[in-house]
């Protein structure tokens, strides 16, 4: 069966695609952002994940709002990262995995989960920025991947709760996949950020670290949580949290944290960095 | 069960919901639209046609036209459309938030800095 | 607060669109299809509902394997009737409730049901041929309706009892609608029939009689059929029926059968109707 | 819990899974495209180009060729999307209906009315 190994998390923000590309790695802004990344590349290097599993959220490529679902799963062959309409380089398609997509579709409708089934999907720097902080030239490193896309852009969305079930459903499934692939389940994008409106710049530090602390060992009392209160303490797109929840749900009752990082601000964005090991 | 609670406001900030969506839907559809590089050299080329085209009304005219975030915001853009828009004229999220706020970009940037202490 | 009057069911064949533009409503071969309506059209002059919620499945014109929803809710000010490849007649726009369908998609979210909200929707013969048998000309009987789309293309399928559980949260959504809207409800498709494969042609009158029966006073006992269970009793196509489960989840627990209709054949199809009435 | 039991077959019958929706995408795809006018007209120019562009493999192509429904969803098809493909040629469900099962289309007429005795 599919064995799922760890869990990481991080920040998504549009920006670090471009100081990537221009390798900014020593830069004194980008540094403190950059360097939480090489113990997460050792472990990678270490333990081989066949298949990431990325829960993130479209930000206006992929989805429109006339067809806007809650829960979507890629099922293709590869994914292609597109234009988004502002400067960031586009970095080429992904290898998917279509057979465990499936299995996973399966597995999730049968529990009661009402999700989109993507046979084609373009996917934005929601994707691309973790997976290319994460695993690099894809040459060197090669790593399948799903995606899987939450919704965060037309309200209501899920609840952090929901997104915590949706999680669990998903690891379930990739537990009951007939291979040997050992997989890791991203959570991207948060923390706290506020793009919109006169709050715009809002950042709340103690709120996020107390997140990172609770999704540790206490993910339920975060399923408390309702969207409002994340609107209010992480600020309109510190929402997405609820990709972390997800996230979370995938690894199981008990993991154990290996490394972590957190820093403000990247852009308008605290920026956090996860590495948790699923244990028994 | 259903609950539909009216949430307390939270200072500064608008729910994109269901009756946002219904104001700004055109206006959102435009910005998306901006994904493609043919559809922003067209807005460039003729950006009152190009408005004229997804059916923007007149408060949705008025906000592109003054390129005020907030504007756009109160005409039911949505900030994910709405940043593809700002995207044209190379404006970046700091240069956004320091707009709506009231702030020097500079002054922003150290707004933000200051919460990491 | 609004309130939910009744539930319909019908099929859509799509030759029951062409047959009705071409009035051929004494034909021998369609009359006994089309004498099954009357009687509702008597029972809507004298109830004047003033919504119909209409569940019903996309046969790939608004919705491709690119992205497939199971459940999808429209949130627009119209739907227009597009061309579908082939010869049925278009006929138009029909009217939409847009704050309904926020109402009911932000009741359905809150309660676990992760939707695809919609705001801009084709909708093919599913939707439009029991709008139009029920209510015929829209300007003489104006009707608003909200089109609630479940997938039946794609497999894994939603299953009869979740189904039945979406229109159970459906229906709670209505009926704390702060307006006096009057709402039908309408579960199109099916009975049973098979398109494809050896077995086309496919009919099981038995099966479609026990559903009739048991819809009205145990629909419990029919969510416990499983999809495959569906397929194989009442052909590929069959598995349409889980539209009439969902609408008569959203009818509530009590209901009375003020009318029925069944005939084979239309087209390839064993055609249903029934007129159901809500009871305190 | 997920339950990944192996359903029994269900003979003359196959389901539209994650199994044939890998196999039949670009089929289905094109077949889908056939809801336009523009798309159908372009078919009947020149049905070779016209399935090269949505990248068909041989089997698929083959099956177009033959208008022959059971090769059809052999190669991946779904009967939703293969549905726009026989209304090119004015074919309905009862034409489609006779092809799949060997019959005459009045022998298949006549079977679906005895169904309802
Ligand atoms: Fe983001
Ligand atoms: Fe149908």
């Amino acid at each position: 069966m599919a064995r799922i190994i760890g869990g990481l998390t991080s920040s998504h923000i549009p920006a670090v695609g471009n100081a990537y590309a221009r390798k900014m790695f020593e830069d004194p802004y980008w540094k403190p952002f950059f360097d939480g990344y090489p113990p997460v590349h050792g472990w990678l290097k270490e333990n081989r994940p066949d298949v990431a599993v990325v829960f993130y959220n479209d930000h206006g490529l992929n989805f429109f709002l006339d067809k806007m679902p809650t829960f979507s799963i890629g099922a293709a062959a590869s994914y292609e990262n597109q234009d988004e309409g502002w400067g960031i380089p586009t970095i080429g398609t992904f290898e998917g995995h279509p057979e465990l997509s499936w299995h996973i579709i399966e597995g999730v409708v049968n529990d009661g989960f009402d999700v989109c089934s993507c046979q084609e999907m373009a996917v934005d720097h929601g994707f691309t920025v973790p997976v290319q902080l994460f695993w690099g030239d894809r040459e060197e490193n090669p790593i399948k991947t799903i995606p899987i896309c939450i919704n965060t852009v037309q309200h209501p969305l899920a609840s952090p709760k929901r997104c915590y079930e949706f999680g669990k459903a998903i690891g379930r499934a990739i537990s009951s996949f007939p291979g040997d692939e050992k997989v890791v389940v991203l959570g991207t994008g948060g923390l706290s950020h506020q793009l919109d409106g006169k709050r715009a710049g809002f950042i709340n530090k103690e709120f996020d670290l107390m997140c990172m602390d609770k999704i540790v060992d206490e993910p339920e009392t975060l399923a408390k949580l309702s969207i409002h209160d994340l609107v209010r303490e992480a600020g309109a797109q510190g929402a997405e949290f609820i990709l972390w929840m997800a996230m979370r749900g995938a690894l199981g009752d008990k993991v154990a944290e290996v490394h972590r990082n957190y820093h403000i601000p990247i852009s308008n964005t605290a920026a956090g960095l996860m590495l948790l090991e699923t244990r028994a | 069960m259903s609950t539909h609670t009216i949430q307390e406001e939270i200072p500064g900030t608008v729910i994109f919901d269901g009756r946002m969506a219904m104001k700004g839907y055109a206006l959102n559809k435009m910005c998306y639209s901006f994904n493609g590089a043919a559809a922003r050299d067209a807005f460039r080329a003729d950006e009152e046609a190009y408005m004229e085209k997804f059916g923007l009304n007149e408060q949705q005219k008025a906000a592109i036209r003054a390129r005020n975030v907030l504007q756009l915001i109160d005409a039911g853009g949505n900030i994910y459309y709405l940043a593809k828009f700002a995207g044209i004229f190379g404006l970046t999220v700091q240069d956004v938030g320091a707009q709506q706020t009231g702030m020097t970009v500079e002054a922003f940037k150290e707004y933000l800095r200051k919460q990491g202490e």
